[in-house]
């Protein structure tokens, strides 16, 4: 079944509030105008204004609201209009959704998936174009999903809808529009399960989001040139797949990391500490990261296009590590 | 009034007061630590407030819990141990005095960020309407909270959805040490909060357990049987320092206002009107200290003789599998 | 009324209504990208907002703000060539459409993140206070942020330490596809938000742009006097969509709405009532017109002539020396 | 002069404003309650309550004021009570303060300190005890800094007051009342320059703030038993001084990273990484980082303990390393 990210998370979505009426999503125009960009169209015509609510613009009103009804039995998707936004909400899902459980000594739990767009779309300039996924997986007690395909977001939205703990779980607007074939009929996938998304035996790119789709062409490129790029999709961010990604660093002896957000503390960091203390010796040389540049997004396009990472520059961090004399 | 519902009334708040006091002495020989904010003179808010719901009514409060907790039912001796920080504390010690929460009792939890659970009060509220049952949540706050964006995103939910959720500002006129005309523009008039959102607010004296049971039946048949948001206010005096580093008159608040304050002590208000009517004499009063202080100590003594977590405890609890 | 005044005024608006027009145009060419929210419909409210108010006054915005820009006396080449991402752009191309800056005419900004900008318009005012200065601070926002709760500490703060800002609250009916009852709990009091926190609140028809300024120029004098905050509601209507992905009408206002409230188009009302004084003549207008076009159009060769901004660019900036 | 470091924030700040009069103090109890750890003793009295303001409990409103006000030219000095509360202005601090000189294309700027307790002090449970560097750190525009001793935080205050970029200025409760030597008159030191603590050849120590003390004090135990730990205290963590920090390890081929936060997407994972490309070829073996638990912080006090680095987990850590067999 050929759909495209949008439809995967509406399918998702759907078939979950289908078989449990706990669940419900709530957010800024999720309702009447079907979602800002339209991942819940026709979701009120078929679950009513009960289950799909819309709400006013007060995302640590709402989310706080949302981890309220978790507390008390119910099953709440809150879909965050982007994830910019989210940062109002943050001490809602940092002090109460990460910690009820634990506070509680395991009384209470939080059953909520946060979800929406993160990272930046086509100029919509610095207090809409980030990438806080490092801020969100720092946090204990939270679950962080980015996946890239429609397979992997329907898969992997119904198993956090399904999970019992506060999934975050990041789209991305550039996304929304891009096909993929979809298994028929019924599935998920589990949370925190790496995949290899292409195999090979000179470099691992590790790249998640949008940033697998840069990761994917850039392989196919270079295996015209006789390099062969394996690609690593982690899929979940926390818990992170460490041995998946490792078994396959320790196999090519490099390892690139592809990440939109920001440099310094970005996810990338952590990933390739990680990799780094479990495969030191498997290791040719230091892991490459292409990052996106340490400024607030610039509006103009090209500054826009050169604060995120691109084909280039993937292909030339690729080259150099592989031909050496980096 | 009869005599019996009179005296339970007493020994609920005794039980807050002299549970608070052996805390303060408890703390002061370090068996508890961290923050301790002592609720000592606010007693009848709570004891006034919960006996005017069903046990299955939802409470959710601020930091400043034990009195809440305690008046919803939870067992001194868990409480106590989890202000010990010890395994068999209410929360295995995880949780201390700002988190107490008692989840078979829907005691839903004490929060430490100021305004931060007045969402989640919502938010309960929300499932009750969407459950189709017929619960209300008492959510007890400061009035420091007031000025809060979380607070004020949570009356506007409230009221525009109709959520049966009733806000119970307990106004002591200090925030830390700041009173309240510092803190809220229009202090003189709190209920105007809640009216710029529709919600209907009343006052009450906070003192006087009866006053506050008695609105607050009212106003819980109200919202049970219709629900929406209402908003409470409940004039208090603290009359313990903010918390155990706090003294509890100095910079901004003077010996005589305390003293005064103290003049209207919520239990003294409440025996003299016992004796009064003559339904109590010293000897029952004596009896409830008794028993009261049994309670308190056995409290203490659970407390003490517990376990602490074991080390493996750290990493439990954080997520559900 | 003279002739001239008015016919500025109307010059004003016919300003912003063909510059957004043309930067609609623009946007269909992809020579503006991202998001490109227009004031068309709601002119009346920066034009005769900004007349009352002198040339330090701080005026401050959300992310509709092209009008407020304009009508504080930026450049309309460098707003457009802003839009274009060009280096001569206001901001060098790094802010665009929802983040125009003009300091040197304190025009402090457009901000994205609703209610995130009403806290900065009261420190604009504190430090007003602070210098012992006497400008005022117009903060223009929809009604849509009335919920956020940063919109209500702002509220609180102002009213508490008397700061000279002036709310201007631009209710056009809808914050994107909500419409304000399904947003704002008392929606049909609006007033009632500012007058919990004592401040003064009036309403005022925004498609009339002299009501606007005559009371603008009230409450200006007021708040220049004796520095405090005042609070303005100013009903309109935007006849756009909410940007350019969002048809004018369709899933959550019908075309006859639309329509309707078009009637009122603020500049048709000015034009007639120019017109029916007899100050004015067809000719006039048409002059108008075409002065206005040549100034747009100028604006736009501007902006397209401009270069980008080179790449060096990315990096300056972020930080001061 | 030996003070606390309560005492050298406070003649920091004094001196500042004593110099210039556009710099003021905001945040809840800083004036007539002397601040919540009576860092501001004094102040109200001397500067007046028109430069020393009480807020209301409104993080973001007064963080946001403070910003616009210093949009406008005034030099704002922000106290959170603690940096839990921070969270509530995050969207102030990134969307505002971090951003408004790169959207205004350079002409406003954001001349704010924010500052304040981060980390856990004793047992005041899972909302109060949280070390939120790595947020801070991702964030362009801002600068970061945690001092450790009182002579670096009275220097390190001075200059943040005066620097024109908005910094976050992280203190620490359990910091307060420790005393150190600090140089007479006045005196500043630069952003951005880490600092040598103790010499040694064998293995180099990173921490920062608290876990400074903690570096110190494991090395002096090690100095019996032969091993020389070389401590570096970065002081600023952003911009982070790699190269003095780098020069430090490549000279003894080890490095143990201390920091009190959680372990995933800590700043430490950015610290290891960044050494690790540039001194790959020096490393012995892999970096070791000790970090806190990846818990949200529990009350009760041996759970409280085993959460946070203490002396005995960086003293294995260090020999661990040492003695090899990693
Ligand atoms: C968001 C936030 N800011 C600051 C604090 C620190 N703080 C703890 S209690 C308190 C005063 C609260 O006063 P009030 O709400 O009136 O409650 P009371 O202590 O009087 O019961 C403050 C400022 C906090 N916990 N949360
Ligand atoms: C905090 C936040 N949440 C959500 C959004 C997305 N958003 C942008 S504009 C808007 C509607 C705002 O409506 P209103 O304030 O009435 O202004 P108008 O567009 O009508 O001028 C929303 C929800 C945002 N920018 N910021
Ligand atoms: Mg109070
Ligand atoms: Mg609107």
């Amino acid at each position: 079944m050929l759909i495209s990210y949008r439809e995967a998370l509406n399918q998702a979505m759907r078939e979950e509030m289908r078989r449990d009426d706990r669940i419900f999503l709530i957010g800024e125009e999720v309702g009447y105008y079907q979602g800002a960009f339209k991942v819940s169209k026709g979701f009120v015509e078929e679950f009513g204004s009960q289950r799909v609510l819309d709400t006013p613009i007060t995302e640590a009103g709402f989310t706080g609201l949302a981890i309220g009804a978790a507390m008390a039995g119910l099953h709440p998707i809150v879909e965050l209009m982007t994830f910019n936004f989210g940062i109002l909400a943050l001490d809602q899902i940092v002090n109460n959704a990460a910690k009820i459980r634990y506070m509680s000594g395991g009384q209470l739990s939080v059953p909520i998936v946060i979800r929406g767009p993160g990272s930046a779309a086509h100029q919509l300039g610095a207090q809409h174009s980030q990438s806080l996924e490092a801020w969100f997986c720092h946090v204990p007690g939270l679950k962080v999903v980015a996946p890239a395909t429609p397979h992997d977001a329907k898969g992997l939205l119904k198993s956090a809808v399904r999970d019992q703990n506060p999934v975050i779980f990041i789209e991305a607007q550039l996304l929304y529009s891009i096909k993929g074939e979809v298994q028929e009929g019924e599935y998920t996938i589990p949370i925190g399960q790496a995949e290899l998304k292409r195999q090979g035996k000179d470099v691992t790119i590790v790249a998640y989001s949008k940033m697998l789709l840069l990761a994917l062409e850039v392989a196919e490129l270079l295996a015209r040139e006789g390099i062969e790029v394996e690609v690593m999709d982690p899929r979940t961010l926390k818990p992170f797949d460490l041995a998946t990604i490792t078994a396959s660093v320790k196999k090519t002896g490099r390892l690139v990391i592809v990440e939109e957000g920001w440099r310094f503390a970005g996810l990338g960091a952590q990933i390739a500490e990680s990799v780094y203390s479990e495969a030191f010796d498997y290791l040719d040389g230091p892991i490459v990261r292409v990052t996106g540049a340490d400024v607030p997004m610039p509006y103009s396009r090209p500054l826009e296009d050169a604060a995120i990472p691109d084909r280039d520059r993937v292909l030339a961090a690729v080259r150099r590590l592989v031909k050496g004399g980096n | 009034m009869d005599r019996e519902d009179l005296l339970t009334l007493y020994r609920q708040m005794l039980l807050i007061r002299r549970f608070e006091e052996r805390s303060a002495e408890m703390y002061a020989l370090a068996k508890i630590a961290g923050f301790l904010h002592l609720y000592i003179g606010e007693e009848a808010i709570a004891v006034g407030a919960i006996a005017a719901i069903r046990a299955d009514d939802y409470v959710i409060s601020a930091y400043r819990d034990h009195g809440h907790c305690l008046a919803k039912g939870a067992d001194p001796g868990q409480v106590m141990a989890e202000l010990f920080g010890k395994a068999t504390g209410l929360c295995k010690g995880k949780g201390g005095s700002m988190h107490l929460v008692d989840a078979k009792r829907n005691f839903m939890g004490g929060y430490a960020i100021v305004g931060g659970h007045l969402p989640l009060a919502t938010g309960l509220a929300f499932a009750v309407n969407y459950q189709k049952r017929d619960q209300v949540v008492l959510c007890f706050f400061g009035e420091g909270a007031l000025p809060s964006g979380q607070a004020h995103e949570a009356f506007n939910l409230a009221a525009l959805w109709k959520l049966p959720v009733i806000f119970i500002c307990e106004n002591n006129r200090y925030g830390m040490g700041t009173p309240v005309q510092r803190a809220v523009a229009l202090y003189s008039n709190v209920a105007a909060t809640a009216r710029s959102y529709g919600i209907e607010a009343e006052p009450v004296d906070g003192m006087d357990v009866l006053a506050v049971r008695a609105l607050m039946r009212r106003v819980v048949k109200l919202v049970r049987s219709v629900p929406h948001p209402y908003f409470v206010e409940a004039t208090t005096y603290r009359f313990m320092g903010h918390s155990m580093a706090d003294p509890a008159h100095g910079h901004y608040r003077t010996k005589e206002e305390v003293e005064e304050e103290r003049k209207r002590d919520p239990l003294v208000l409440l025996r003299q009107s016992i004796m009064n009517q003559k339904l109590g004499t010293e000897a029952d009063f004596k009896q409830l200290e008794r028993e009261v202080g049994e309670m308190v100590a056995a409290a203490v003594k659970f407390a003490d003789e517990s376990p602490f977590p074991a080390r493996t405890a750290l990493e439990e609890d954080v997520y559900i599998e």
